[in-house]
């Protein structure tokens, strides 16, 4: 079963597809696995929670986000060091858990902060300002005082860079592009297969200037008459096609 | 209503944002702030008794009319007028840390979330309710942030003070498992 | 007053611009517009009986609340007094230039803002916030500004050094994907 989030329980989804969204991170996922699972947050027991932790983010497609990976990596330590034998005189022994528990402490009353922001800010999005303002007159004293702060400057320089096509902004790696190279894999992908689809030919992580080169290449195919472009519908991956009269000829 | 009150309802409905006591008190150099207060008051307690569609908040370090809640709903179905976007977990989380521990900066708050909050903290910041507030003597000195009085406006929050104190939270997490967490 | 009168306040009160008739009635469908009409009637003859600050006006086209005009004066006069200066978002972005990019010429300063930006610096001068601090060598040797240290007064910073670097503007103001830089 999947934990409800504290928040909003209402709106999960029956499935078991859980969306990145649902967690706000490593504690929150957490969290929601001790109380799951009932357990004394003073006492956790860090092998099984450890267990449970990497099961769970496995299943939520989570294993590759470096946060949940790193509380992952946390808790194997942890329960790395619960297994050492521990040293003669307990009252020397440090709960390797201590520092864990302290975050999950501080992050529950966080939480307890969020529900009360929350609840305020929704009672607060019922009722509506005044929206209609007269124009100012745009007189000020020239001695009133400045009011102005280093995020409205930081926010200024920010709308700045957004807006201003500045070619020293830009640091260009300069890479040719490669479209006959691309072309003979797109001709070697073809023929193999009768159609194939945009992901066939380019990596997901494909560089901008192989992706470039792969369209570029797709192009001056289909200009020849080498292969066709189609798309169905909107949005549907597009399918490249050996062309049928080329084929035939 | 007395001349007061009236001056203060008309300056109240030319304002979009809380006016500061000190600001309505401008209004009228010959009024002592006792008598804006109490006029203050008449006009609260003529919105209340006599039914209107609008009343007298205090909130955001200020005073504001806003319209009452059993209305959102009609005017909103109209489109007179929108509703703000609500904020998102994450983004309510990086809030709370913040205004609990300002003046605080990034690499402290990501360390409470577990996560990186870059990118939260630039739309904290678009929409008003966060500001950087300064730089930390520490390492690399570090920009800090804290709240802004739109964050008090957006919570109906008269001061920060009306937040909880940290000891005032339960801690219901010591014993039994299943009082481990928050209620729901 | 009547709940029509009172939602009519309220989303009158929220509305940005005067509502017409129709727009009006579709806030309640259970209401005709003989029925609004007559709310209408109620609400200006209670902001006018009773005695309020504001008034109910017809103009535009539609229906709007307005600060009575007696009044408009001493809000104009207050809120001038209390009001603290504010930069224009060109005055920002211009001083957001010469503090990263200093000492600069208009002329650059232009380029990469798209307009002209005479009366701006002329106003930035006037606050103090930027001087002239040289020539350039180019044709004509335009003039150079810069900040001043009336400029670090104001964001209490003790150098130029501690402005946020291109990296840190990165973390603090765009998401922790994007790597924009700023120019050095």
């Amino acid at each position: 079963m999947i934990a409800p989030n504290f928040r909003s329980a209402e709106n999960l989804a029956p499935s078991f597809v859980v969306e990145l969204s649902h967690f706000t991170g490593p504690l929150d996922l957490l969290l929601s696995l001790i109380r799951d699972e009932q357990l004394d947050i003073y006492d956790i027991p860090i092998a099984r929670i450890a267990e449970q932790f990497l099961a769970r983010i496995s299943t939520l497609g989570l294993d590759e986000a470096a946060d949940y990976l790193e509380m992952a990596a946390r808790l194997l330590r942890i329960k790395a060091q619960m297994l050492l034998p521990r040293a003669e005189g307990e009252d020397a022994w440090e709960d390797p858990r201590a520092e864990l528990v302290r975050r999950l402490l501080e992050y529950q009353q966080m939480r307890e902060v969020v529900d009360l922001l929350e609840r305020r800010g929704e009672e607060r999005r019922h009722q509506f300002p005044r929206r209609w303002v007269p124009q100012a007159a745009d007189i000020t004293p020239i001695n009133a005082p400045l009011s102005l702060s280093l995020g409205e400057l930081l926010a200024a320089v920010d709308r700045v860079l957004r807006t201003t096509k500045e070619p020293t902004l830009h640091e260009v790696i300069p890479r040719a592009l490669d479209v006959n190279g691309a072309m003979v894999t797109v001709r070697a992908v073809l023929a193999m297969r009768r159609s194939a689809r945009w992901f066939d030919l380019v990596g997901r992580d494909a560089e901008p200037w192989q992706i470039l080169s792969v369209l570029l290449a797709l192009l001056e195919m289909a200009k020849q008459g080498e292969l066709r472009i189609a798309q169905h519908h909107a949005f549907a991956s597009v399918e490249i096609r050996r062309d049928a009269v080329s084929e035939a000829a | 209503m007395t001349p007061l009150a009236k001056l203060l309802e008309a300056a109240l409905f030319a304002a979009p944002r809380p006016i500061a006591m000190v600001a309505l008190a401008a209004l009228d150099v010959e009024s002592s702030l006792a008598a804006v207060a109490a006029a203050l008051d008449e006009l609260r307690e003529h919105y209340d008794v006599d039914g209107h569609g609008v009343e007298l908040v205090e909130q955001g370090g200020g005073w504001q009319i806003l319209t009452r809640a059993e209305f959102a709903e009609a005017i909103e179905r109209a489109q007179v007028a929108v509703r703000p976007q609500r904020l998102s977990a994450a983004a309510l989380e990086t809030l709370a840390i913040i205004a609990y521990r300002q003046p605080i900066g990034r690499a402290e708050i990501e360390e409470i979330r577990g996560v990186a909050v870059g990118s939260v903290l630039k739309s904290l910041h678009e929409r008003g309710l966060i500001d950087i507030v300064g730089r930390s003597e520490g390492i690399g000195r570090p920009l800090l942030y804290g709240t802004t009085s739109q964050f008090l406006e957006q919570f109906a929050l008269r001061h920060l003070e009306e937040l909880p104190r940290a000891d005032e939270l339960a801690i219901a997490l010591r014993g039994a498992g299943n009082t481990a967490v928050v209620p729901e």
